[in-house]
């Protein structure tokens, strides 16, 4: 059995507008308890997601951060979806070369029909960084420093 | 520091207690007076219900007097509210892309029970909202014209409803259906409850007015292959299925129908209880009442000799070598009207159908007591003679049951109680009707309930166990037993009837998902298509453009489904009335000096919104195709690519807002 | 030669002798070779379960935790009776869904020096192993004396198919594996709509009246259906319904005479086996007068003239033709244009 | 039973009880009275409840009525109910459970069942496998001294077709088992 440590991450969720948003939207009506250690940021559409967001988060003191969208199939702009699983898998890399465990980055797909299956991937992702324990990434280095408009530095992952 | 250029409201809605149970609202209000200082907070207020018009008062007040440049309401979610509190801003002078509505109800109060994280939590919001609200832009509606016409798929009651309103006001109408003629299921039934009028009786009239029409026209025996654009200007492309039938030339005087040398089980109209011949209409009402050639069945398609219909047509409309026809159009909106499939009742194999034979589904007893049916209206026994002499019918087959499917079919109950009656009324039979609850909650349901329970029809209380032909005793004999434990009594009980009837529940369209896909809507975890709000906005869609109507968004009867037919033609009627409509100002665009003309953004477009300029050597979007769904600007390597309300400024900020150290 | 590992189970080795004794040369022949799981305890049957619940799972846990030792990771489990079956593939299936009843499990094995990790192995009935894994084809090229003549009433009791842990039966209340078994063989299988109902379970033993009148529910239904002998695939089903007959008749006033035996026995005669290497003589009611009907002329029977009334009756949703290249899981079902209820 | 028991706060958490000691996913909460398990059930005539009744017995915490009924003994575990119970509830589990309190608690009357259960168990615990000439021998001694000599005939059938062995068989790893079983009795109390 694994021992549960006292840490409360932080996670940074992206939320698709038209299904991921609204499963979190719904899991809010039905009730549904999740541990409160997730904040979440709304996109029209993970295809929105830009890897500088992810890598904001990190550097603001995120300890895990979730993408989320809808069901490949499913996107409401059609296909956008699959570009996020791409930048997904990409940056899954980038951050292991920076020395960030890959299991802090997490995607799940969610319909807005699914607030249950989005309450309870939260649960698992916090549960998942708690064993990880705590970032720190913000701390160690002045070399990381994301501001506004220094984006386009960033952008190679895309 | 610096001082701030923006002046910031916050208001913090307790939301009666829906908030302030689990949030201390006040403590978040005073805190972001404090800590949000810095950033332009001017005034931080909470209110009890920031929605009503005492709590927009305070927003229009304080723009007026404290000269506000910007507000944030921490509340419900922006999909409940947002519209509301932009609309108090632009009345107190302020433009409406000024505000912006943060969750603190679903994403906190309702998810959350441990108040001190629950507060963190909110103050970690507000502090987004506030760092996100400080780079939003000034912004207008985008304005787009709405193409009169209107497309109606699924030709049952709720499209035929929803057709002839919209064609009733002068809007000009295509109704897109798959089977050869409207109608529907509606079209299949006898008897309509609670009324008992006959079903053709009111249904006939309204297929007719369709057929003849003026601004209505109507596809059958076609399907919808593609659907391309955006509200106002969708692009469709329907698939006219090859009739084999010059409909110019038919009169439909049905020779070629008595000709036809080929009987085929009928398994859609006549749910397999009675045959069709392989060049047919599927009744005599139908509408368009051309025939259509099943080229799966007919004998000169498969062996290359009879052709006996070409032979004894009048007019020569017989058309073998017809093809299948790609039909393009455009339309402004849209109403999904695709309806339900039955229950498949053999999946619960305790209750024998499919393998004891008098054991009926209820399509297949309409059809039996319908006049032109199979048996022209009379309730016998599989063998075609013997008349019952107790009939058992099961509420809830496949509904409420969480092996098949969950929710309640509605309107079974009252099925139910109409077959109850029917069987009585036809063959005086002993009635039992086994239920888990009775549910008639309709106008004049429930005084049918009392109707059918004076007609002296056995009601026991229980989901029943098993149907079986395994008699033990005498009387079981050559019976069906129905095994159920009376819950009233408390005991086991085995009833012995001639024939049983499965109330048998409705289900989503086999290929509804494959539906919502072409339309860009979604569907619900039962399969239902989901409306924009389960109580507010009932016919409308997540998709702009897009309406539902009718089963296709849950189980219901002929009255809500003509209401829903006829509420989503009010809806797309009143756009069109409008002429155009105005859009959420959510959109990219690209800055020409910044572009480097790598064209990577190009193939990320789905709706090629993005052009190529040769003599430039840079991209353009064209806002008119542009939906904003953000992943050019995400893309762009040069950052050229820009996005009003989701600009990377804004997320970036929103993100240091959220990590923002609220312990303190 | 396919191995499997050999949960015997305890009435192999007492009552159901003969189930024991036939299955050996059947599987032999047809390609199953059985490597008994060593120094395997007894399941618990449904006794242990009502004293102590996490006991009861450890029980069957050592038998998992041992196959698991011993399969070197590539072989699966059969079980010929069907309570050690069910108890088998419901412990393997709570275990797998991983909310503590797994920690539990290995908790108490661990005591013992075992663990077990669970959805690695495939745990079968020795009947759906032939239907799906042997293949009906594979039976068939092997009958040398087809069961001709004989009627038979496919009797599958409870608990191989409920609750279906495994997901290996065509139905749970309604399965037609066995039916389509005995079809192979060339007999003669009747309509028994009573397959999956309970044959008393350990109702003799605290409440025989209740026992004698499942028993003889059973019993008068195939006798109804002129049934020459029934077929079990279950040890307890068997020895039920063979040795308490007597006490049913007895107790009820019947005349029931109806000898029931194994279905691994008739494979083993319409392979060419002799009786008495199969295990028959040990029945309490004899079958020998209904074997010897084996090879007799079947009456042929009169084509009912349809009726010109009559209506069409539903298609049935699995037609009982396997799909090659499945397990056999997959049936051929109806196309999809003849879902029913009309399509808009 | 003319009154219902005493509402105190022992009775009216019963049902979570149960549900709780059945295991995570029992599902006994979600019961909709619809007596798909009590139409089921083939020993249902010789039940003093049906299993519906028994679980509005259980919600209404009815806690003697329901752990001194004979509802879980007659109980054949054919999973009838549990594969049509249409909230997927575990009956059979459901049944194990309330047969292990009424065992602790002492609560049932006839100790026909609980006794052959335990003799099974201590066969069990005792060989590693079940030995079923001695369980009869002793559990008709036992409960049914009257029927033994019209069983008999049935006991020398099975004997003189070698269907019973004289000797139970014993495991090796009986220690082990042992070991196992000792360490989950001290997880269940726990």
């Amino acid at each position: 059995m694994t021992e549960k440590s006292n840490f409360e991450p932080t996670i940074i969720g992206f939320t698709c507008n038209w299904c991921s948003y609204r499963a979190a939207d719904l899991a809010g009506i039905a009730r549904i308890q999740y541990p409160a250690n997730i904040r979440l940021v709304r996109l029209m559409c993970s295809g929105r997601l830009d890897p500088t967001f992810v890598l904001k988060a990190f550097a603001e003191g995120a300890d895990g951060v979730m993408i989320t969208g809808c069901h490949p199939g499913e996107c409401h702009y059609l296909e956008q979806n699959y570009k996020a699983l791409r930048r997904y898998l990409l940056l899954r890399r980038t951050l292991v070369a920076m020395g960030i465990e890959a299991e802090r980055l997490h995607l799940a797909w969610a319909s807005a029909a699914e607030g249950i299956q989005l309450a309870r991937e939260i649960t698992e992702m916090v549960e998942r960084v708690r064993v990880l324990g705590p970032l720190n990434w913000h701390l160690n280095g002045d070399q990381v420093q994301i501001t506004h408009d220094a984006t386009a530095e960033l952008e190679v992952v895309a | 520091m610096n001082t701030p250029k923006e002046r910031i409201g916050v208001y913090i809605c307790h939301c009666g207690t829906n908030i302030s149970a689990v949030v201390d609202v006040e403590d978040v209000a005073q805190w972001a007076a404090n800590k949000l200082e810095h950033k332009g907070v001017v005034i931080a207020r909470d209110h009890k219900f920031m929605c009503s018009s005492l709590g927009q008062e305070l927003v229009e007040n304080d723009i007026k007097e404290l000269g506000l440049t910007r507000v944030v309401v921490a509340a419900c979610s922006p999909h409940l509210h947002e519209k509301t509190f932009r609309t108090a801003c632009e009345r107190a002078g302020l433009n409406p892309y000024l505000c912006e509505l943060v969750s603190i109800r679903e994403q906190v109060s309702w998810v959350h029970s441990d108040k001190v994280v629950a507060t963190q939590k909110s103050k970690a919001i507000v502090s987004s909202g506030v760092e996100r609200l400080i780079y939003h832009e000034a912004l207008e509606q985008l304005s787009v014209p709405i193409n009169p016409a209107t497309l109606v798929v699924g030709g049952g009651i709720a499209g035929i409803q929803a057709t002839l309103e919209l064609a009733d006001a002068g809007s000009p109408v295509y109704l897109v259906e798959r089977e050869p003629s409207i109608g529907g299921h509606m079209a299949q039934f006898d008897k309509t409850f609670p009324t008992l009028d006959c079903s053709a009786c009111i249904l006939t009239p309204k297929m007719v007015d369709v057929g003849i029409h003026p601004n209505i026209t109507l596809l059958t025996w076609a399907e919808v292959e593609q659907v391309n654009g955006y509200v106002g200007n969708f692009d469709v492309t329907v698939r006219q299925k090859a009739r084999k039938v010059i409909t110019d030339l038919c009169t439909g005087c049905g020779i070629c129908i008595e000709k036809c040398p080929k009987n085929v089980l009928d398994d859609i109209y006549e749910v397999g209880m009675n045959y069709r011949k392989a060049v047919y209409t599927p009744f005599p009402q139908a509408v368009p009442n051309y025939p259509v050639m099943d080229l799966d069945n007919c004998i000169y398609f498969d062996t290359g000799k009879c052709k006996a219909c070409e032979k004894f047509c009048p007019t020569n409309a017989i058309d073998f070598e017809q093809e299948d026809e790609m039909l393009k159009f455009q339309v402004g909106n849209i109403i999904l009207a695709t309806g339900f499939d039955l229950f498949d009742a053999r999946k619960m194999s305790n209750y024998g159908y499919g393998r004891l034979e008098n054991v009926f589904n209820s399509l297949e007893f309409e059809r039996m007591c319908n006049a032109s049916g199979p048996t022209e209206g009379e309730i016998v026994l599989r063998d075609g003679v013997t008349t019952p002499k107790a009939v058992g019918i099961i509420h809830c087959v496949g509904s409420r049951d969480k092996s098949h499917n969950a929710y309640c079919s509605s309107i079974c109950c009252m099925q139910s109680l109409k077959f109850a009656h029917l069987v009585e009324e036809r063959t005086g039979a002993h009635v039992y009707n086994f239920y888990i609850d009775i549910r008639t909650p309709g106008k004049g349901y429930d005084e049918f309930y009392n109707r059918i329970v004076e007609e002296g029809t056995h009601f026991v209380r229980g989901k029943v166990a098993e149907v079986t032909n395994a008699a033990r005793q005498p009387d079981e004999k050559k019976k069906l037993i129905i095994q159920v434990e009376d819950t009233l009594i408390g005991k086991q009980r085995r009833i012995p009837v001639d024939m049983v009837i499965l109330s048998a529940g409705l289900e989503p369209r086999h290929d509804a998902k494959e539906v919502a896909k072409l339309f860009g809507i979604s569907c619900s975890a039962d399969g239902w298509y989901i409306e924009k709000h389960p109580k507010l906005d009932p016919v409308a869609t997540m998709t702009d453009g897009v309406y539902i109507a009718g089963c296709v968004q849950g189980p219901k009867d002929i009255p809500a489904s003509i209401a829903q037919g006829a509420a989503a033609a009010a809806r797309v009627q009143g756009k069109i009335q409008q002429g155009e409509m105005l859009m959420e100002p959510i959109r990219a665009s690209i800055i020409e000096e910044q572009c480097s003309g790598c064209r990577i953004c190009n193939d990320l477009c789905p709706y090629n919104a993005i052009l190529y300029h040769d003599a430039t050597m840079t991209s353009e979007i064209n806002a008119a195709l542009c939906q904003g769904c953000g992943t050019c600007i995400a893309a762009c390597p040069a950052g050229a690519v820009i996005g009003t309300s989701y600009s990377n400024e804004q997320v970036l900020a929103q993100i240091e807002g959220l990590l923002m150290d609220v312990s303190v | 030669m396919s191995k499997y590992l050999y949960y015997p189970g305890c009435s192999m080795e007492g009552s159901g002798k003969a189930y024991h004794n036939s299955l050996m040369p059947v599987c032999e022949k047809i390609g199953l070779e059985l490597q008994e799981i060593d120094d395997w305890n007894c399941c618990g049957a449904t006794e242990y379960l009502g004293i102590n619940k996490i006991p009861a799972y450890a029980l069957i846990g050592r038998n998992l935790a041992l196959a698991e030792a011993q399969s070197n990771g590539a072989q699966d489990i059969v079980a010929p009776c069907s309570a050690c079956y069910l108890n088998l593939t419901k412990i393997d299936s709570y275990m797998a869904k991983k909310n503590g009843v797994d920690e539990l499990i290995n908790d108490a094995l661990s005591a013992g020096g075992l663990s077990y990790e669970p959805g690695q192995l495939g745990i079968h009935h020795l009947l759906d192993l032939i239907v799906y894994e042997i293949g009906l084809d594979t039976v068939k090229e092997k009958v040398v004396r087809p069961l001709t003549g004989l009627r038979v009433a496919p009797y599958i009791g409870c608990m191989a198919p409920r609750y279906d842990y495994a997901k290996r039966w065509s139905d749970s209340e309604h399965p037609l594996e066995l039916d389509w078994l005995l079809g192979a063989l060339g007999a003669e299988v009747v309509d028994y709509p009573l397959k999956t109902h309970c044959c008393g379970g350990h109702m003799p033993q605290i409440g025989p009246d209740t026992a004698y009148e499942l028993i003889h529910r059973l019993v008068d239904y195939a006798e109804e259906v002129k049934t020459d002998i029934m077929v079990a695939v279950c040890p307890m089903c068997q020895m039920n319904i063979d040795a308490y007959q007597n006490e049913t008749n007895q107790h009820l006033g019947t005349k029931h005479k109806m000898p029931i035996v194994f279905f691994t026995q008739l494979m083993g005669l319409a392979f060419g086996m002799r009786e008495r290497d199969l295990g028959f003589g040990s029945e309490l009611v004899s079958a020998k007068e209904a074997i010897q009907k084996i090879g007799s002329e079947v009456p042929k029977k009169k084509r009912k003239k349809k009726d010109k009334f009559a209506l069409p009756m539903p298609h049935p949703l699995g037609n009982g033709i396997l799909k090659n290249g499945t397990n056999g899981k997959e049936l051929i079902l109806p196309t999809e244009g003849r879902a029913r209820g009309g399509r808009a | 039973m003319s009154h219902l028991a005493p509402q105190t706060e022992k009775n009216f958490k019963l049902m979570e009880q149960v549900a709780q000691k059945t295991g995570s996913d029992s599902k006994l909460e979600t019961c909709i009275q619809c007596g798909t398990c009590g139409g089921s059930c083939p020993s249902a005539m010789d039940m003093e409840h049906t299993p519906r009744k028994l679980f509005a017995l259980l919600r209404a915490g009815e806690r003697e009525e329901v752990l001194s009924s004979n509802t879980p003994w007659v109980c054949v575990s054919c999973y009838f109910c549990a594969v049509r119970c249409p909230q997927e509830i575990k009956i059979p589990d459901v049944m194990y459970t309330l047969k292990s309190m009424a065992v602790a608690e002492g609560a049932y009357r006839d100790s026909t069942a609980s006794d052959f259960s335990r003799t099974f168990v201590s066969m069990v615990e005792n060989y590693g496998r079940s030995y079923e000439l001695g369980l009869a021998t002793r559990h008709y001694l036992r409960h049914f001294p009257l029927r033994l000599p019209s069983m008999a005939p049935m006991g020398i059938g099975l004997l003189s077709k070698k269907r019973l062995n004289l000797k139970p068989k014993k495991i090796q790893g009986i220690k082990q088992l042992n070991a196992i079983l000792d360490r989950a009795k001290e997880l269940e109390a726990a």
